[in-house]
This record gives C-alpha cells, structure tokens and sequence, in this order.
C-alpha cells in the first residue's frame, strides 16, 4: 500500500530531532488520535535554515515528516507558507486515501513552526 | 535487512497450511474433483471424504457428527448463527433481543448491528471488566424474556482473554435464550467440548489452526432450530446451500484431527514461549504493558502496549527484521478509532494506538522469541527517539 | 467394468482444477499465506496477487476492476445480490417485488422463496417457453413501479438455453428495476460483457470453469447500492467480510484469464462435440428427445430425455462404463419432484424422469463422445427391456 | 450412498422379465413419479414357483425388485404376503432414507400380483 518512497523516508527519516534554542516550534496533531508533531525551525536571512521533527504516528506520519521538512529547508517563509499537504503527497509517489489525515500534519506542523516564529519575532512581516 | 529469517507472530490472523493438510487436500483439485451430492463413484468418493472429515471437526470439539455444517469461514458461521436465529423461527415467536459483548470480532458485532438497524431486533452489547472478561451476574441482569440469543466469543482474537462460557451459557438458558459462541480464536487452542460448555451454537474457521482460508464450520446442537443463511440447493442437509468446497473441507478435517492430537503438548509449549517473550520484553522495555487476562487465556496470544509509540510503526519496523506481527492501532486498519477491544478493556486511545499482538503457531519457535527480544528494544528506542511524546 | 478411461462429462455440475491454475494456487497454501489485509510484506505480496485476480476476473466479465468483488461461490453471489437489493437500500425505498424466472437456480429461487416469506416481499416468477426461454414481453408486463430487482439467469444449467439478458436488462432498466443475472453456467463458456448487456449484477462460480471450489464472485455496477450479505470485517471495500480466501481467488483469476484466452476456439470445439453427440445418440436411439434450444445455448451442454428409462439409473449404468454424467431426475436429488427446469419447459413429469445431461468441459475428447455413443444406446436398451412402460 | 448388495442387484438384476402365461400380475407406482413395477407370478403348490419383474424406476427400485423376486422365490402365498418392505431393504443391506418410497414398490408389487392370482382362482382360499 506504501510506495517505496514512503517506506525509504520511514526505514530513513530526514531531519530527525529537535533544533536547540529553536527559532519557531509548532505542535499539532493529538496522541489521542495516534498522531502528534512537533517541528522546531531556525530562520536565517528570512529562510528556513534548519527544519527538524518529532512525530509519533504510523509510517506515513513518519514518512511525511521527513519528506516536509526536508522539502521545506531552504525555502522562504512565504514558500513554506505555501506548501500543501498535497505537495508533499505527490513527492512521496502518493498516499493511501485512508492515510490523508494523518499526512496533513507534516505541513500543518511547519507552518505553525513558521506562525510560531512570526509570534515570537513580530518585527519579520508576514508578506 | 530482508534477508532474515521469516519470523511469523501473526497466527491469530491467520496461519500457513501444515503439509499434513495440504497432502490430505490435494488430490480434491485435479483427481477426486467431483461434486459430492452426484451419484458416480467419484462424487462418492468425495462424499466420503466429507464424511470424514466431519467426523474429525466433530471430534475437535466432542459433538456429533450430524451437527457439524460446513461454512466458508468464522465470518459466515457467526453471520448464520446471528441471523439464521434472530431472524429466523424464534424471532417468529418473538423473540427480539440479542445480547453480545463489547469485544466480540465483527463477524458478530457487525451482524448485531445490522439486525438491529434493518431487522428489528433490539441489542445488549456487555461490558467487559479490564482483562476482558464478561461478568456472569451482568449477562443475568440483561436477559429479558424476549432474549432469542445471547452470543459471547470463547477467546478473544485481540487480547486472547478466554471467557467463562459454560457459565454465561447456563445462565441464559436459564431464561430460555439459545447460546452461540464464537470460538474461532479457541478452536485447536484450547480443549473444547460443547456438550461441556452447554452451547447451542459454535463458530470456527479453518485458517486458524493450519486449515486453508475460505473454510469453517458451525456446530449446531440438535433440535436448534436454525434459519438458513446460504439458500439454495440441498446441500449440508438442506440447511447450508452451495456446492461443497470439497478440498477445504478436507484440510478443516485434516487440520482439526492434528490439532487435537496435539492440544496438550502445543499448549504448553506455546504458553512457555508467550511467558519467555513476556518477561524478556518487560524486561528490556519501559513503560510496557500487557494486555488481556494473565490466567484465562489461549497459549498462543501475547498482546502488549508501548507508550510513546503508535502500532503500525512497529508493525513495519518490526517486518523490516522479518517479523511479522499486528497491531491493534486504528492507524493500522485505516479506520480512526484504534481497537474497539482494547478501548473496552478501559485502555485510553493513546495507549491503544501503541499495541502489538504476538499470536504463536505450531511453527513457532524459541529461536523466534529470541529475536523478538532482541529486536523489539530496538525498534521501540528508535521509534520513542522519534517521538515528541517521550522524555518530550 | 470400471478400468475404462474415466470419461468425465458432468462440468456443469464442477470441474477438474487444471493444472495451471493449481500451478498458480499452491504458493498461498504455505509460503505466501499471509493475510491480505496486513501491512507487512508478506501480506502485502498476497494483496498483490489478489489485485492481479482481480484485474483477471474482471476482463473475462469487461468489468471495472473495482466492481468484482470475491465470494465463496455462486451461491453467496445469488444470496447476496437478491438479498443485498431486496433488503437494504432499494426495500426502504418501497421496492418490495422482486420478478424472476422458473427456471433459475435453486440459489436464486430458494433466496426469493425466503423474501416472499420472511421479509415481505412479493415475487414474481416469469414462466418460460418450450425451449426454456424468457419472453420479453412477459417482463415487460410483469414490471411494476415497486419493482426492485429482475433476476433472469444468463445461461440454464440443466438445458444450457441462454437468455435474451440485454433486452431484458433494458427492459427492467425501463422501469426503474436494477437486473442481476446469474452467469454460473456462462462464464467462460460464452462472451460475457457487464457494459453491453447492461446488467448491475452479475454472480458466477470458480469451480464451474477450472478454479476451485468454493470461490466466486458478484460483479456490482459501481453506483449500485448494495446492502451487504456477510457483515464483519472491513475486507473488500467494507461490502463483504471474512478473510479472503487468497488461494481461491488467485485460482479464480488464473482460471478467469485462461478462459477468456480459450474462449472462441473452446466454444466452437465443444459445441462440435456436442452437436456430434447428439447426433449420434439420436440415430442409434429411438424415442430420444434433445432439451433446451437448439441455438440459444451454451456450446458444453446436451440434455436429452428418454422414453421408458429412469435417469438416475442411466447414470449409475454408464458409471459402469466410466461415464460420469447427470440426471434431472428427482430420484437423483432424493425429492420427490423431477427437475423444475424440465417441468418449466412443459416436459410431463414422467419424460422428465428419464433425463440425462451431458456436460463438456476443456478436457473433454472425441474419443469420450465416441464411448458415450457406444455405451448409451447398450444401457437405454437393458433398462428399456427391464421397463414395464416400453414395448409394454 | 448405496451398499455393494444394492449396486449388485442393480448391475444384476435377478428375475428380470415377463412370465408367460402368468398366474398373477401386479402393478404398483406411476410413471409420473418415475417409478413403476409389474410383478408376475407363477404358482404351484401353494408356492411362489416364479417371481418376475418390470421396473421403472432409479437404481432402488431395481435392485429391491431383484432382492424381493429372489426372496419370494419359493415362499408360500401367506410367506410372500407377510414379506414386508423392511425386509427387502434390511436383506439389501439397508436403503437411503429417501429411497424407502420407491423401495416400498417390490414388496407390494408381489403382494398385488397374489392378489391378482386369488382373484383369478377363487377357489384358492387365502389363510
Ligand atoms: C474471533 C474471530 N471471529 C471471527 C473471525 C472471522 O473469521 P474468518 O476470517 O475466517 O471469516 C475471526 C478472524 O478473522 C476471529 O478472530
Ligand atoms: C446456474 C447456477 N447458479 C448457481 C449455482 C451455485 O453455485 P455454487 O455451487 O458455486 O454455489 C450453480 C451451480 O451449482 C449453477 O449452475
Ligand atoms: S498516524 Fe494514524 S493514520 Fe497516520
Ligand atoms: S424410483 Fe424414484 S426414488 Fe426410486
């Protein structure tokens, strides 16, 4: 049911961790539910200089954890503000439809990582 | 990493076919392929094969002959007792009420359900207490005079905790309610002896204990009176329709014969290897726990949960060392709500989501449990590293 | 008598699994036997297989591959499609009358006989003519606005006459009625495209094409609530439970591949034989007369009556000579009434006795039809000379 | 489903045929329900001295038409008459519970072919 890719970025997460002194963090997702995230950015010259998670979930929570954060290092804000769940779907080689929901997380959890930073930083403007 | 050992610990899904089985069912595929109700001496050939091996499934759990219908699997056994019961002569004398537990698989939940919603019937879902036991004194306080059935598994495929039947059994006979259990899970695991437990009706499924997929067997007691629910032609003295699966009928036989033979001894062993992995896991592992009951149980099921963890995770880092095992996390079945069995044992979702069942075999071995022990330490650190809920 | 070459010439009632298909089985005994619906890899090797059976099944049928969904036989086919329409969504939408034909299969009109009598349904059961035909126009005047379901069989699977399914189809389409056909005796005899006739539902039976006993499947027309038939487990997209029988359905789909590759050079040769048969029979004996008709038909059936002789007894004579056959004969099926199917086609009850079907399958020969044809006219002359009826 | 006895009877019939001239014949069953049976009878002494029979019918209608021939075979009438359907289906071993229908034919086959006789020779008292 997983595609290769999914299993690769499960049998091998990316970005694994939490970044020390971290510049944003955000957590979503609900252990009730078996899954939860939690991302920890740093932010240099306006773009996301280091991404790390921590998920507790199945193997696409997992799977979609690394795949995000690793698409979204490098990116500006604006651009990891605009990432979609479904670009990160699509550069896994898809998703089981039942699986979805637990794959939103992944980019759900950079861009409150990213409001979390605004929050703390009010002096970046959001564009 | 794939070329390990196949280490399998998924038996209580569903088991590979023993070559003793596979022998006696081969020759119903190509040779003796005739349909067993013709006359020719093929058809009676296979015929007497079907006799035997309904004397064998007979034998497994001490009833007659005559009372033993064969079934395409657990799934359609516990789908005929339910609806061919509930729907049938006694809910013509109505008789409305159906009483069944909260962990019961959903080869019987489901059913319940849809005779409530489509059929008119009225249910009691019990609660189970933390080891999944069903109360004796909770199954009386139910019954209603209009009870027709009260349906209660032998053992349970999650958490292997084995209930109290001949008890529950009486007890609503008591009040004149017909008893079924699903004993798919128990069937070649522990002795069973209808005429002991007082059943009227008992599910098995071949796939279980060694037999193929696609084959089971209802017990029927004699003088239950019981709808059909495959109608059609005479077959299975005109209570089951269809035209006899001759080759898996053959292998439940064979399948049932062997395990019988070797209940006691299997029993043992299977239960000493559950015990050896449990102290090795509890011992390496923090924050493990066991589930189900620690006395009343099948040999074969050891079922644990893991905090910080989800199951499918495991599952999957686990097959990674070719270990094969289930898990009971909603993750892994695609539904939202983890197991509907260990929420009734009072588990909270989080825990749920992070439960592993080992369920042995006749071909388990202590080589297996070694490495279980070995590896599963280091799939839960691995994984618990990962997660933003452990040392947080 | 019974080292002569076994002449098996009873497929329509089952078939010899060949060889191909058994080849294609026997990993899922005890190698690849996980089950389906885990996530490890073994289980997923076996998911994969049962894809591929799938995509099998459905081009024999020119069905979407979502649209098969795997039974336990034609029999849980036919449950299911009447009781899935009948009793689920279409009932609650007042549809409470169902029409189908006299000549159907037991598992279609024992299942609308328990409708009738314990769900409140009304049933109409179209006659047909001589030749065992429906008339289009008898549907047509038969439908009412509560018509929830037509179900008129593809092809008879005592007389082998094969109905007018896409004007019927359209003509229950009409008024709103869904149509089901049972194609057990159609499948892989004769082209079958879901899409051109125009049915939702379809049912036919492995073991009546090469595959083994007990597996089947029901084409469902995506967009056709269905209710479902066996409740539990959320296998085949939550509509039919229990654990798939995953060797049954790799063997369904082997077969299903193999017989539509087959399909046009089989037809002509069987159809050869039996026209080859049939006119041998009918020069070298007196009073015999062929059922069914002569064009409408599928090409591996020849059901003939004969004056004077008892069916069950032809049968057991040529089991003498290694001839396996089968008889419409109520002394067959040990009830009291001769075949329905004869009766329905005007055939007095006394010629329906004294019938006989013979039934090719993949392996049959000329050299079988030469011995039928030698053997025959020697047993209808014994027992004829025993008969107090001929030559009085 | 049937006994080596019953397939023997059946492959081998036993006093298959007419008598000529017979001193009774009975008719018993239907063709419309597929079996049918005509007994003759030759008597002399007060003894079966030959039991023929017709037989339309499956294989235990046959072989019970055979059994019951060859048991009554030099019974007296009152012997013959006593002959019960019971026993021709115990001395063949036993008959499917569904076959005891056309089963019963044999012994009343020869129970009306004596009836038949008495009735042609009044002067033959019955006991
Ligand atoms: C307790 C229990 N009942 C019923 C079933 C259903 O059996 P089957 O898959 O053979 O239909 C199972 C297993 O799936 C089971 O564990
Ligand atoms: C026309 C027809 N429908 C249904 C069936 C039932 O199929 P099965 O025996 O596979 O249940 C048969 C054969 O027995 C048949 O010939
Ligand atoms: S964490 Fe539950 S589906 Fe992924
Ligand atoms: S003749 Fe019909 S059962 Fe014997």
């Amino acid at each position: 049911m997983y595609t290769d890719k999914v299993m690769d970025h499960f049998e091998n997460p990316r970005n694994m961790g939490a970044i020390e002194n971290p510049d944003g963090v955000g957590e979503v997702g609900n252990p009730t539910c078996g899954d939860m995230m939690r991302i920890s950015i740093r932010v240099a010259d306006g773009k996301l200089a280091d991404v790390k998670f921590k998920t507790l979930g199945c193997a696409a929570a997992i799977a979609t954890s690394s795949m995000a954060t690793e698409m979204a290092k490098g990116m500006t804000l604006d651009e990891a503000l605009a990432m979609t769940r479904n670009n990160v779907a699509e550069a896994l080689g898809g998703l089981p439809p039942e699986k979805l929901h637990c794959s939103n997380l992944a980019a759900d959890g950079i861009h409150a990582a990213i409001e979390d930073y605004y929050a703390r930083h009010p002096e970046a403007s959001k564009s | 990493m794939s070329d390990y050992r196949q280490i399998y610990l998924d038996n209580a899904a569903t088991t590979r076919v023993s070559p003793e089985v596979f022998e006696a069912m081969k020759p119903f595929f190509a040779e003796e392929y005739g349909n067993s109700s013709t006359l020719y001496r093929q058809g009676r050939e296979a015929a007497k094969a079907v006799a035997t091996a309904r004397e064998q499934v007979a034998g497994l759990i001490n009833a007659n002959v005559p009372e033993i219908y064969f079934t395409s699997g657990g799934t359609e056994s516990d789908n005929w007792a339910v609806k061919g019961l509930v729907c049938g002569e006694r809910c013509g004398a109505g008789r409305k009420h159906v009483i069944t537990s909260a962990i019961e698989h959903h080869a019987v939940l489901e059913t319940v359900r849809f005779m409530e919603r489509h059929m008119g019937c009225v249910a009691t879902v019990l609660p189970v207490d933390e080891y999944g036991l069903v109360d004796p004194q909770t199954l009386r306080d139910s019954l209603r005079d209009d009870t027709a059935l009260v349906s209660i598994m032998a053992a349970n495929n999650e958490v292997g905790t084995v209930e109290p039947i001949r008890e529950l059994a009486e007890i609503a006979h008591d009040r004149g309610a017909l008893f079924h259990t699903d004993a798919v899970q128990a069937a070649g695991k522990i002795p069973l002896d209808v005429r002991e437990l007082g059943v009227d009706l008992l599910s098995l499924s071949g796939h279980k204990f060694h037999a193929p997929k696609g084959i089971g067997a209802l017990y029927v007691r004699k003088g239950v009176r019981l709808g059909s629910f495959m109608h059609g032609g005479m077959q299975e003295n005109n209570r089951r329709a269809g035209t006899l699966n001759n080759h898996g009928i053959v292998g439940l036989g064979k399948a049932a014969e062997l395990a019988k033979k070797s209940l006691g001894a299997e029993t043992g062993r299977q239960r000493a290897l559950v015990e050896d992995l449990w102290k090795k896991l509890s011992a390496a592992i923090p924050e493990i726990r066991r589930n189900g009951h620690p006395e009343k149980r099948v040999p074969n099921i050891l079922s644990v949960c893991l905090e910080g963890v989800e199951g499918e995770a495991i599952l999957l880092r686990l097959d990674m060392y070719g270990i094969m095992v289930s898990s009971g996390s909603a993750c892994t079945t695609g539904s939202l709500d983890p197991s509907h069995v260990l929420l009734a044992l009072g588990l909270p979702a989080e825990k749920a989501h992070g439960s592993v069942r080992f369920s042995l075999g006749q071909e388990s071995a202590q080589e297996d449990i070694d490495k279980v022990a070995e590896v599963l330490p280091k799939v839960v650190s691995v994984l618990r590293e990962m997660s933003p809920t452990w040392n947080g």
